[in-house]
C-alpha cells in the first residue's frame, strides 16, 4: 500500500514536536475527518531554521508531515511557499490515490505557519 | 516470534483438516453434482454430507440450508428475497433493521428503499444493543421483514434475537438474522432463536473464503435475486462451489466439537486484554461489557488514529483492525461506533482485536507489553494530546 | 481401465498445479485482501496477480476484470447491471438475446421482462447459429443490450460475435457475450471480438468451482445486483474467494500455454468420434459441422432416450451428458436442440461428449467400441425401433 519511503518516515518521523516560542504556527484539519496537523516554525533572516510537527492521522498523514519538515528545513520562506502537495507526495515516492489529501494537509499546515509568521511580523 | 494474528473477525486461517478435505474434493471428486454419472453422484454425496454438517451446527434440517458464495450473498438473498416475496403476497412494504448492521444488510435495505420499500433503522444504546421496546414501537401492520444481526462484527455485542424474533413473528413479519460473526463461536440454534432466515459464512470459522449459507425456515417465500440453473432449489443458481462447500462442512464439524472449550479459552484471553488495555490512561472499551462475543476486544485510544496504530502494530508483527475511516479511504469512521454515540475522534482511535484458535497466552502477554509503548509514541506525535506523560520522547524510550 | 470422463462441458478436473496454488493460498496467505496488515497485503498481492493472469488470457487490462462466484453470477451481473444501468440513463428498454443461451442468460432476460423490459429472442439455424441479418432486423433505436454467447455449451457451435458486436455497438447498445465454454479453449480476445462485457468461469478450464469473472470495458455502467462491502469496485461485494481466484489465475496461466496444442489434439479426437458415431445407423450430428468447439461432440441416436443411454454408459464407466429432459427432471428436452429444429424425440436421444486434458486416444477407441453395442441394446428395447438389426438379442451379443 505504502512505499518504503512512506514507511520510513512513518516509522522514524523527523522533527516531531513543538517549538517553544515559535515564529509561526499553522494548524489544519479536524478530528472528525481524521486528520489534524500542527506545524511550528522558527524563522531567522527569512530562513526556516527549525520546524516541528504534530499530527493526528493515518500513516500517510504522519509521513507527509515528516517529509514536509525535512524538505523545507534550512530553506527560505519563499522556497517553502513554493512547496506543493504533489512535491510532498513525489518526495515520498508517491501515495495511494485515496491518501493524496493527506499530503495537501502537510503543505497547507506549512503555508498556514508561514502566514502566521508573516502576520506576526507585520503586527 | 511468529506474527500474531488477531484479526479473526476479518477472516480466519483455514483449518488444516479443512484444506485436506478440500484437496480431496478437488482431486477425487471433481464432478458436477448435477451430473447423472458416477462422478456427479459422488460430488452430490459430498455436497449433501456438507449440508448435514452445517445444518447440525445450527439445529436445522439439511433441506433448510442453501449454500451461497458467502455471508454477503446470504444476506442479500434473504433480504431482497423476503422483502420482494412478501410484497408480492401483498403483505406490506415496511422493513426494520438496526443502525449497527453489516453493509451487506444496510446497503441492501437502502437499495430496497429505492424500490419503494420503507425502512426503519432502529437505534442502539451506548453498548451497541438494540432495545426490544424500540422494535415494539417500530413494528407496524405493514411490516414484512425485520433484519437484525446476531452479534456485531466490530464490537461483538450480542443482540436479544430470541425476543426480537418472537415479537416480529407475532406480527406476521419475517425475521432474518446475520449470524456471520456468531455462528461457530457461540451456540446458534435456529429453533431456539426462532428466526426464519439466518446467514453464516465459512471463512469466519476456519473454512474457506467464498462460501456461506442461508437457513430458510419452511414456508418462507424468497423471490430469487439470481437466475440460471436449478441448483439449491433455484434459490442460488450456478454450479455449486463443491470444494468450498466441503470445506465449510468440515469447518462446521470441527466447530461443533471445539466451540465450548474454545469459547472458554478465548473469553479468558479477551478479559485479560480488556482489563490490561482499559487500565491505560484515556482508553475506553467499545461494545457491551459482558454480553459480547468471546473473541472480541474493541477499545478506543483517545488522541490517536487507527491506521497509524495498525501500521505500528504491523511493524511489531501484530495484525489487527480498526474502525477508523483512514483504513478504508472513506471519510466517516465506522457507522457502528458512531451509532453507539462515539465522537468521530474517539471512533478514529478504535482498535479491534479478534481472537481465534491459534492465539496463545504468550501472544496476549506480547500485546499487553507492546501496545502501551506504541500508544504513547503516537500520542507524543498528536497535536490533540498535551499530557505530561510525554516528557520523555518516545525515541529515548526505545 | 480408469473411468473415462467425457463431460468436460459440465465441469473439469482441477489441474494439480491449481490445487497446489490454492493450498498455498489457504495455508500461507489466508489474510483478507481488504486488511491493512501484512496478512492482508500478501493476500491482496495474490488477488492482483490472479487478475493479471486471467486478464492476459482474454487480452484485457487487469482493472477490467471483476471476479465473481462463477459464470452464472457473471452473466447476471452483466445482464441485470447493463439493462438497468442503460434504462436509468434513459437509453431505452429493449434487449436482444438468442434462443440457445444458457439459462443464466435466458432466465435473467425473462426476469427483466417482468421489470418491464422488452426482450427479443433471435432464432438459430439448424446448426445452432445466429444469423447476423437476424440481429440487424431486430435492432431498434431503443435497444440497450444484446447478449449472445460465444460458443454453445451443448452443441459447441461458435457464434459470429465480432460481426454481432460491431452491429450492436454501431447502434449504441451494450454487447455482452457468455464465453464460459470458449474461454481457455479457443482464442478469446475482448478487443478483437469488440465486446463490452464477457463472462467466464474457472471450473470449465481446470480451475475450481465457484469462481468466475466478468470483463467490463471502460465506460460501461453496471447497476449492481449485490450490496455489501466495496470489493471489486462495488460490482461484486463480499470477501473475495481468494483460494478460488488464485486457482482461476493459475488455470488461466496454464491454459495460455496449452491452448493451441490442446485444441489441435482435441479437435482430432472430436473428429474421430464424430466420424465413428455418425457412421452408425440413424445417428445425426448436432451443431455446426466445422464451426464448433474443439472439445465438443453432440449426436442424436434415434429411437433411444438420453438418460438410459447415460446410465448404460456409466455402467461401462463412461461419463457423458445428454440434452434429454429426463436427466434434468423437467418435461421438455434441451431448449437448444429444440431451437435448432430437432423433434422432441430426436432431442431426447442426444448424447454430448466433451473432451479434455486427460482424455487419450485409447479412450476414444473405447467409446467407439462400446457405444454401438449400448445403442443397439436400447434400440432393441424401444417400441419406436422396428429395424431388422434387432434380430439377435443384445444379451446374446455380449
Ligand atoms: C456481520 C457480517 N455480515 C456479513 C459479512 C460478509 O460475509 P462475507 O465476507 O462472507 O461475504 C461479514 C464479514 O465480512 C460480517 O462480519
Ligand atoms: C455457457 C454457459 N454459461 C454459464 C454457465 C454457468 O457457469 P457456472 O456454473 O460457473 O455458474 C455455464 C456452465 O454451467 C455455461 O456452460
Ligand atoms: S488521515 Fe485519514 S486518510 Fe490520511
Ligand atoms: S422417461 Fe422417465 S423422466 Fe423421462
Amino acid at each position: 500500500m505504502y512505499t518504503e519511503k512512506v514507511m520510513d518516515h512513518f516509522a522514524n518521523p523527523r522533527n516531531v514536536g513543538e517549538i517553544e516560542k515559535a515564529s509561526g504556527v499553522g494548524e489544519v484539519g479536524n478530528a472528525s475527518c481524521g486528520d489534524i496537523m500542527r506545524i511550528s516554525i522558527q524563522v531567522e533572516d527569512n530562513i526556516i531554521k527549525d520546524i516541528k510537527f504534530k499530527t493526528f492521522g493515518c500513516g500517510a498523514a504522519i509521513a507527509t508531515s515528516s517529509i514536509c519538515t525535512e524538505l523545507v528545513k534550512g530553506k527560505s520562506i519563499d522556497e517553502a511557499l513554493a512547496l506543493t502537495n504533489q512535491a510532498v507526495a513525489d518526495a515520498l515516492g508517491g501515495l495511494p490515490p485515496a491518501k493524496m489529501h493527506c499530503s495537501n494537509l502537510a503543505a497547507e499546515a506549512l503555508h498556514e505557519a508561514i502566514a502566521d509568521y508573516k502576520a506576526k511580523q507585520e503586527g | 516470534m511468529q506474527p500474531v494474528y488477531m484479526d479473526h473477525g476479518a477472516t480466519t486461517p483455514v483449518h488444516p483438516e479443512v484444506v485436506e478435505a478440500m484437496v480431496k474434493a478437488m482431486q477425487a471428486n471433481f464432478g458436477n453434482p448435477s451430473s447423472v454419472h458416477a462422478f456427479g453422484r459422488a460430488a452430490k454425496a459430498l455436497l449433501e454430507e456438507a449440508r448435514v454438517s452445517v445444518a447440525a451446527l445450527m439445529g436445522a434440517s439439511p433441506e433448510q440450508i442453501i449454500f451461497t458464495s458467502g455471508g454477503t450473498e446470504a444476506d442479500n438473498i434473504a433480504i431482497f428475497g423476503a422483502a420482494r416475496g412478501m410484497r408480492q403476497k401483498g403483505k406490506g412494504n415496511h422493513i426494520i433493521t438496526s443502525a449497527v448492521e453489516h453493509h451487506a444488510v444496510l446497503d441492501a435495505c437502502k437499495a430496497l428503499e429505492k424500490e419503494g420499500f420503507e425502512v426503519t433503522v432502529l437505534p442502539v444504546d451506548e453498548h451497541g444493543q438494540v432495545h426490544v421496546e424500540e422494535l415494539e414501537k417500530a413494528l407496524r401492520d405493514d411490516t414484512i421483514l425485520v433484519t437484525i444481526m446476531h452479534a456485531n462484527n466490530e464490537v461483538g455485542t450480542i443482540q436479544p434475537i430470541k425476543e426480537l424474533a418472537r415479537l416480529t413473528k407475532a406480527r406476521g413479519a419475517v425475521f432474518h438474522t446475520d449470524a456471520v460473526q456468531s455462528f461457530g463461536k457461540i451456540p446458534v440454534d435456529v429453533n431456539d432463536l426462532g428466526v426464519d432466515l439466518l446467514s453464516a459464512s465459512a471463512h469466519k470459522i476456519y473454512g474457506p473464503k467464498g462460501v456461506g449459507c442461508l437457513y430458510v425456515a419452511r414456508g418462507v417465500k424468497l423471490t430469487p435475486i439470481g437466475y440460471g440453473g436449478s441448483q439449491e432449489k433455484r434459490r442460488r443458481p450456478g454450479t455449486e462451489n463443491l470444494p468450498g462447500i466441503v470445506g465449510f462442512g468440515k469447518a462446521a464439524a470441527i466447530a461443533a466439537v471445539e466451540i465450548e472449550e474454545e469459547g472458554t479459552r478465548l473469553r479468558r484471553y479477551r478479559d485479560r486484554l480488556i482489563e490490561g488495555l482499559t487500565a491505560l490512561p484515556h482508553v475506553k472499551l467499545n461494545g457491551h461489557p459482558t454480553n459480547r462475543l468471546p473473541q472480541n476486544v474493541n477499545v478506543s485510544f483517545q488522541f490517536i488514529e487507527g491506521e497509524s496504530l495498525l501500521l505500528m502494530l504491523d511493524m511489531k508483527r501484530i495484525a489487527a483492525s480498526s474502525g477508523s475511516a483512514c483504513t478504508s479511504g472513506s471519510l466517516d469512521p465506522s457507522h457502528v461506533l458512531l451509532a453507539m454515540g462515539l465522537s468521530h475522534e474517539i471512533a478514529h482511535g478504535s482498535l479491534r482485536l479478534t481472537l481465534g484458535r491459534g492465539n496463545t497466552e504468550e501472544e496476549i502477554d506480547y500485546i499487553l507489553n507492546t501496545l502501551p509503548e506504541i500508544v504513547e509514541r503516537l500520542r507524543a506525535m498528536s497535536p490533540l494530546y498535551e499530557g505530561k506523560e510525554v516528557v520523555m520522547s518516545c525515541t529515548q524510550r526505545r
